[in-house]
């Protein structure tokens, strides 16, 4: 039964499609992976052009994200950065929003983060992180809910007010951080080192009394947790409860929310609010969690990629985690190849532009023989 | 076998970075040794990339700007054995880490003189990348150097953006340039990273006088960059190499005495600078050296006596 | 051309059109399979089905939209390749579509030189198109405004300018799917007369129905499709309604509704002097007084886009307007809140099934509680009962006779009739004090038609109040208990059905007064 | 503020605009027809790149300019082929070339030229320089006019001329020739192209292509009018800010220059007037550098209402599967 709710998300998200002609594993398994094979194909190909050695850069990704505890760590620690934007970008995207804005929530939540971190004497990380949650997501969530209620009230497209909104947190950031936040005489645009007690348990000290020697460097957290609990909130949440139903309904036809007496204004603030505290929340795993500091330009980019993230995922949550992991898996395998080869490191940007191309753009490039093949077989046998 | 961290703007900035990447190659071609490198891809990976190279047994371990200060402070108690490098950073108390800083406001305020004399019209301009402290400190020095000259002069202080694309923003650089132009600066220092290419360009085609920053970028535009302000992180870099394992810790200040900054002179602007501001500037070069001028660090209390941000 | 030589040549000359053997599978759809058929030249030929037969399938095969798998198409007895419409107009086809191909934002013109224009400027090319469709309005008496923009123009107008694309491409054969479906009685009367026009100047029509009066009035031939087959062809002055009917859906039919006279009650509905204004600032609805009592249908006539819409919308509160509303005694917020509504005890089949009554990417059991699902039965806390839904859904499926009856289907996936009967199956089984239907059947097939309307009646002898609106006189006449009708945003007179025949409403329909008509 | 500044600001807007514009052109040829395009900022990106190379290569800015609307519409291609071809998800497409283009610029500049993903510095004939106008030097005298037209008409380079013909060329097309009718109605309603004989294929990978063509320009414009080379991410954000504007001016070409524009002298003020000191305090540069997305967002929300998208926009044309 969930197998066949996964399937309804990709419909969502790719426009609908309708009586199966592949089997499941087919259509969830091998379009993927030999989408996966063509953009790794065409990515060999590219770094054999630049004079390396592909099969060895293969080996050094696959080494470098997922070859020990420590790469893992920092996969993880990726990945737990885009499963919040993407699924920021996810929840809105079902309201049938394209919020582009998840890179300035995020900057703004750490705001939020680093306010609670620094100004509340938190006794325990448990409760610093709930409360850095409570105001990430906040801070977040509020500054979704400016561009939400122009979209909602003015009709403002809310692409250009959260394009928009992105270079003004940047601004807002970088006049708190310089004049506000810089602890006196610091020579780094930085906010002050967060205390001890809100440092956030690492894998290592998490599993460590597992018995499990996880690696020290890694800056991968509980926020992953943290991050995959909100991958199931946010599935129970769009699938499982009657907001979630509201909010699928109005994504996919205004007259018929409007028929069913659902607000369109109080579904497009709610969205995004949610939306924006997702994207607040990234702020507990790279603000509180790795830096324990908030610094300029602190997100990234992950708004940007989650947006990819989001596309990838068919803007289901599994979707998302899964594709968050390949994005960690990319952006960690990638920054070990330009870290220990010749490969520059914009190498990583084309590795990963060629796996959105092939397995979100170009899919059907895959999927339409795949399913030729599958209905000349299923022919052939009834 | 030493190592080299670069900062994220990466090895070809044409300035910092680039500087590292000289000084190292300048040590390298001289004593034919080896010496591994890497770019950091992402904040996160600072401390990943300090715990790869030590763990590798690379030493000294040569890293670059101001944002390595927090990673190092939790990575260089672990490595006792090792020596790590730091440039631009003053602050730590690890007893194996060698802190370089460079006094970057003596050597604007050089630069500063040297712009404020080659004025006509007693406006000159800033044009910093971002309004972070460390451009503060740059802009600072200069306006105190120009208002040295002629207390008079009215100094233009722009800054590029607030995001990253500020630093890679040549466009707005040029646009900056022409407003800056337009207000009657004939003289310009850029201290803004991809940004400032647009501003030498602009200056150069507009018939006024630039100056760059951090290597000697007078060659860009022979006869039209005033003179560029130096910081020699290739020689920071290029030292540390050479002592190797041995590599003396504490902190470092390379200020004028230190010849750690400076302004450039070469056959390019050689026209421009003439023998009297040349005078000019060593006299005052000679005073900060010998204590008897003091030039004023944004960073002492966070404001600048001759500049207001 | 005298009527005997053209009788003649229909025996004698080729088919206008052939085709021989065509299939066509969507996926694993069997839309046609190994279909032939013959087109005689200057006939009017009928073509029959269930929803979902393939009718539409293999008119656009013919017209070059889709490609057929197999099979071979002769034009004229000629063998003609059709692999796109450009083809098929350059053979002289021209096809009007059951949902019309027109950009909505353009006007007239501009559709009907879109694909034919006179060079690559626009001028000349427009400049001679008025000329021409003029004229061809003249001729044909198919009069439109060249510069109105189709969203701003009725259905029927708009069917004209697909007829008119047609003919200024001078189409020699025309194919017509469901035309009349959205057409009123007078609009559809005009269509027949210019269909009949064409074919006595010995054009070839194929004409796709769901309505054997239609099929009876005016074609020469009918062909009668079945589950992606050709299953019968025969001549219409040789058969009846009842053997199509039975033909078409394997069964007999009931071609009337039949209904008990009714016992009305107090009334249920109430609605004082409404009056609403849409997003242009336009009033639709001037005034409208009128009560719905229980154990009543109220049918409402009218020619589409005269207020009844925006009269429905209002009373189901999908938009606001002003005056007093009273259910059962109680007023109503004249506001627009769907929710409170329901909560009244009012269901609402809308007039659009798909823009508005489902939600196209749902599975069937999700669009079950479209609307009330914030029902106890549906909802445990804040979470939906996804469950119950599904168990009611199949429950519903089967007392509906909903075709594949899947829950897990998305609604998009089933044929427009299946996709009303969940939309009704929904709506009366909330067991409401009022039901709303507006166009019930359209586009429904007749085994579908028969079905709706028993469940409609059946509400009504429940007890319930019946609010109906139908473009379709028939309909109007054969549910209602009384008929109100509509023009110009006001309500015109009021009839009983046994009282009233269709030229009376007619009459009323157009703006006639009651003194007058 | 006396005439001079204001000259000066205007003139300093009209660059700015001028890519902007030029982009946003490309995106209106490109979403009129029903292709979403997010890829912009890719393709301008890798114009600006490919034309500084070749151009530096070269010494020819004419060759440059060739092979940056090149690689442009190569991306273009690509998209076309994701997005109509394989009927593929518009936005992931989009993002995907901003990615690639992001990547290979970098990537191919530092295997050509190694200096650290730039292009070398041009010079001479590889670049474009200001063309002065007939009389301009002449009329430069006369009030008011002469230097409106010598200060503000004059002087800038070929390419923001032919940006600024564009947007009449691009009306006229759209609303007065057939190519024009026909990229309008795929975009509402392809089938309705369909049914009418033309080929939707081939109408969208025309308007795709002619939007690689004003992309490329604007990239060239970039790198060899305002810049004298290319340097990595030169675009900055600019290719997002011309799908704002696009949306801003509801796909209409006029209004995309007058919203270009908007940008441009919004940001020109916020370049001249920072720190501006209001007697005892002085308005931070952050809040200047804010000012023209704050003001975007003010006149949106204040004057434009909702901007109604061509409406067969984003979805791919599926006629059976
Ligand atoms: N574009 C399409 N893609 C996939 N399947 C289709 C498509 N169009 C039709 N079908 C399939 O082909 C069958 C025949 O559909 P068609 O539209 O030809 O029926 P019809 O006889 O016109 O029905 P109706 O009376 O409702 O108009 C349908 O049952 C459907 O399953
Ligand atoms: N693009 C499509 N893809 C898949 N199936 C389709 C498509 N278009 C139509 N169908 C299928 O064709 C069948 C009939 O379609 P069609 O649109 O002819 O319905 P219909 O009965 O005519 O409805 P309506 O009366 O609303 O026109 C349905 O089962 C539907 O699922
Ligand atoms: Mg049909
Ligand atoms: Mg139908």
């Amino acid at each position: 039964m969930e197998r066949r709710e996964i399937r309804g998300a990709a419909r969502t998200g790719s426009g609908g499609r309708d009586v199966d002609v592949m089997p499941k594993w087919a259509e969830v398994i091998l379009v993927p992976l030999i989408s996966l094979l063509l953009a790794a194909i065409l990515s060999a190909l590219v770094i054999l052009a630049i004079g390396e050695d592909p099969v060895a850069a293969v080996k050094m990704m696959v080494e470098g994200a997922l070859g020990s505890t420590y790469a893992w760590g920092y996969t993880l620690y990726y990945a737990t950065n885009f499963m919040f934007t993407g699924l920021a970008v996810a929840v809105a995207f079902h309201a049938r929003m394209f919020n582009i804005g998840g890179e300035g929530q995020a900057m703004i939540g750490g705001l939020g983060v680093a306010l609670a971190c620094l100004y509340v004497p938190w006794p325990h990380w448990s409760l610093g992180l709930l409360g850095a949650i409570l105001a990430g997501g906040l801070f977040g969530a509020g500054w979704a809910l400016i561009p939400a209620w122009l979209q909602a009230k003015r009709g403002s497209h809310v692409v250009i007010t959260t394009i928009m909104f992105n270079f003004i947190a940047a601004s807002a950031l970088n006049y708190i951080l310089v004049n506000l936040l810089k602890p006196k005489g610091s020579q780094d645009p930085a906010s002050a080192r967060f205390p001890e007690a809100v440092h956030l348990p690492t894998l290592h000290e998490l599993l460590a009394p597992l018995g499990i020697n996880f690696s020290k460097a890694a800056p991968a957290n509980v926020s992953l947790l943290v991050a995959v609990a909100a991958c199931v909130l946010v599935w129970a949440l769009i699938w499982r409860t009657r907001l979630g139903y509201e909010i699928r309904a109005y994504g996919q036809s205004e007259p018929g929310a409007r028929y069913a007496g659902i607000s369109g204004v109080r579904i497009i603030l709610i969205s995004m609010v949610i939306s924006g505290a997702l994207a607040g929340c990234m702020a507990i795993n790279n603000v509180m969690g790795e830096a324990e500091r908030l610094v300029l330009n602190a997100t990234e980019g992950a708004g940007f990629i989650g947006i990819a993230v989001a596309l990838m995922g068919r803007s289901h949550p599994f979707g998302v985690f899964l594709a968050a992991i390949l994005f960690g898996f990319l952006y960690q395998g990638g920054a070990e190849l330009a870290l220990w080869t010749k490969i520059p490191r914009e190498m990583i940007t084309v590795i990963q532009a060629l796996v959105i191309l092939f397995t979100g753009a170009l899919d059907n490039m895959v999927r339409a023989p795949l399913e030729r093949i599958f209905l000349a077989a299923r022919r052939g046998r009834g | 076998e030493p190592a080299l961290i670069f900062d994220l703007g990466g090895k070809f900035d044409k300035s910092f970075n680039e500087a590292a990447f000289n000084g190292a190659e300048k040590w390298a071609k001289e004593t034919g040794g080896t010496y591994r490198e890497i770019e950091m891809q992402s904040e996160a990976q600072r401390e990943q990339a300090l715990r790869r190279f030590a763990e590798s047994g690379a030493n000294p371990i040569v890293t670059m700007g101001f944002a390595m200060a927090d990673p190092l402070s939790a990575v260089a108690p672990d490595y006792p054995d090792t020596k790590f490098v730091v440039i631009d950073v003053n602050w730590l108390d690890l007893p194996n880490v060698r802190q370089v800083s460079f006094a970057e406001h003596e050597g604007s305020y050089l630069v500063g003189m040297l712009a404020a004399m080659a004025s006509k019209t007693g406006t000159v301009g800033f044009i910093g990348g971002m309004d972070v402290p460390l451009i503060r400190h740059f802009g600072c020095g200069y306006a105190q150097g120009a208002k040295a000259v002629n207390p008079d002069v009215k100094i233009v202080a722009n800054m590029t953006g607030t995001t990253p694309a500020a630093w890679n923003d040549p466009v707005k650089g040029s646009e900056l340039t022409k407003a800056q132009i337009s207000q009657g600066a004939d003289v310009i220092y850029a201290a803004a990273g991809g940004t400032g290419v647009g501003v030498l360009q602009t200056a150069a085609d507009e018939g006024i006088l630039s100056i760059g920053v951090d290597s000697n970028q007078n060659h860009l535009h022979p006869g039209k960059v005033l003179t560029s302000m130096l910081k020699r992180v290739d020689v920071a870099v290029y030292e540390a190499m050479t002592a190797g394992e041995n590599v003396e810790t504490g902190v470092f200040t390379m200020g004028l005495k230190e010849d750690g900054v400076g302004y450039a002179m070469d056959e390019n602007n050689a026209a421009l600078v003439t023998d009297e501001m040349k005078t000019k500037v060593e006299e005052a070069k000679a005073k900060i050296i010998d204590g008897s001028l003091k030039v004023e660090s944004y960073y002492t209390n966070d404001s600048c006596p001759a500049l207001s941000f | 051309m005298t009527g005997a030589t053209l009788s003649e040549r229909r025996e004698t000359a080729a088919p206008a059109i052939e085709l021989k053997g065509i299939s066509k599978a969507f996926g694993p759809v069997q839309a046609n399979r190994d279909i032939s058929i013959r087109v005689m030249p200057g006939t009017i030929h009928g073509i029959i089905g269930e929803n979902g037969a393939g009718k539409s399938t293999l008119m656009s095969i013919l017209y070059g939209f889709y490609k057929a798998d197999r099979g071979e198409i002769f034009i004229k007895g000629r063998k003609t390749e059709i692999p796109d419409s450009q083809a098929a107009i350059s053979a002289g086809i021209g096809m009007v579509f059951q949902h019309f191909k027109l950009v909505e934002n353009f006007t007239v013109l501009e559709n009907i030189i879109l694909g034919a224009e006179d060079g690559a400027l626009l001028n000349r090319s427009m400049a001679k198109a008025r000329t021409e469709l003029v004229q061809l309005e003249r001729e044909y008496g198919l009069n439109v405004d060249p510069d109105a923009v189709i969203e701003e123009i009725g259905v029927g107008k708009q069917q004209r300018v697909e007829i008119l694309k047609a003919l200024y491409r001078r189409a020699e054969i025309l194919i017509l799917d469901e035309p009349t479906g959205v057409l009123t009685p007078a609009e559809a009367d005009q269509l027949f007369r210019v269909l009949g026009r064409l074919r006595a100047e010995g054009k070839t029509i194929i004409l796709i129905t769901h309505k054997l009066r239609e099929i009876m009035e005016i074609t020469d031939t009918v062909s009668v499709m079945r589950r992606g087959e050709m299953t019968a062809t025969v001549k219409t002055a040789e058969t009846s309604p009842e053997q199509l009917a039975e033909l078409m859906v394997g069964r007999k039919v009931l071609l009337r509704v039949d209904k008990a006279p009714a016992k009305p009650g107090a009334p249920v509905l109430e609605v004082e002097n409404l009056r609403v204004v849409d997003e242009a600032g336009v009033e639709r609805v001037k005034g409208i007084s009128l009560n719905v009592r229980a154990g009543e249908i109220l049918g409402i006539a009218g020619v589409a886009g005269n207020g009844q819409s925006e009269l429905l919308e209002v009373l189901g509160g999908m938009r606001s307007g002003r005056g007093v509303l009273r259910m059962r005694g109680q007023v109503m917020d004249p506001g627009a809140d769907g929710k409170a509504r329901r909560a009244m005890g009012i269901a609402h089949v809308p007039e659009d099934r798909q823009r508005e009554g489902l939600i196209m990417g749902f599975h069937a059991w999700e669009n079950v509680a479209f609307g009330y699902h914030d029902d106890a039965r549906y909802r445990s806390g804040m979470f939906m009962n996804n469950r119950a839904l599904r168990e009611d859904t199949a429950a519903k499926m089967e007392r509906f006779d909903v075709r594949p009856p899947d829950p897990w289907l998305a609604a998009k996936n089933f044929s427009g009739g299946n996709q009303q009967k969940i939309v009704v199956a929904r709506e009366i089984e909330q067991n409401p004090a009022l039901l709303l239907v507006g166009q019930p059947t359209r586009g429904v097939d007749i085994g579908a038609i028969e079905f709706i309307h028993k469940q409609i009646v059946a509400l009504r002898d429940a007890g319930a109040a019946v609010l109906l609106v139908s473009v379709e006189l028939d309909e109007i006449l054969s549910l209602s208990d009384r008929i109100a009708v509509m023009f110009d945003g006001r309500i015109m007179g009021e009839r009983l059905p046994g009282q009233t025949d269709e030229t009376e409403l007619g009459l009323l329909m157009a703006g006639m007064s009651e003194a007058a008509a | 503020m006396d005439f001079l500044t204001i000259l000066q600001i205007l003139d300093s807007s009209v660059r700015l605009a001028t890519p902007l514009l030029l982009a946003c052109l490309a995106g209106l040829y490109s979403e009129r027809a029903g292709i979403f395009d997010i890829g912009l900022e890719g393709k301008m990106l890798a114009a600006a790149f490919l034309s500084a190379a070749v151009a530096a290569v070269t010494g020819s800015v004419w060759l440059g300019l060739l092979a940056g609307i090149a690689a442009s519409m190569v991306l273009s291609g690509l998209h076309g082929l994701a997005s109509i071809t394989f009927r593929g998800n518009q936005l992931i497409s989009g993002v995907a070339i901003n990615f690639l283009a992001s990547g290979l610029t970098v990537l191919v500049a530092q295997d050509w030229f190694a200096q650290g993903g730039r292009t070398p510095s041009l010079g001479g004939d590889a670049r474009f320089t200001g063309l002065t106008l007939p009389f301009a030097d002449a009329l430069a005298g006369v009030p008011v006019i002469g230097p409106v037209y010598a200060e503000l008409i004059s002087g800038h380079s070929i390419l923001v001329y032919l940006a600024v013909a564009a947007v009449p060329a691009t009306w006229w097309v759209l609303y007065r020739t057939r190519f024009g009718l026909r990229l309008r109605a795929v975009g509402e309603n392809p089938a309705a192209v369909d049914t009418a004989g033309i080929s939707v294929v081939g109408l969208r990978f025309a308007a795709v292509a002619i939007c690689g063509l004003l992309c490329g320009i604007a990239g060239a414009y970039l790198s060899t009018a305002l810049q004298a080379g290319f340097v990595k991410e030169m675009t900055a954000g600019r290719g997002f800010i011309a799908l704002a504007a696009l949306i801003f001016a509801k796909w209409r070409p006029w209004q995309a220059m007058w919203a270009c524009l908007l940008f441009g002298v919004l940001q020109a003020i916020a370049l001249r007037y920072q720190n501006i000191r209001l007697g005892e305090i002085t308005i931070p540069v952050q809040v200047m550098d804010a000012l023209p997305y704050v003001l975007t967002v003010v006149i949106l929300a204040g004057f434009v209402g909702k901007a109604i998208a061509p409406r067969a926009g984003g979805e791919p044309y599926v006629k059976e599967r």
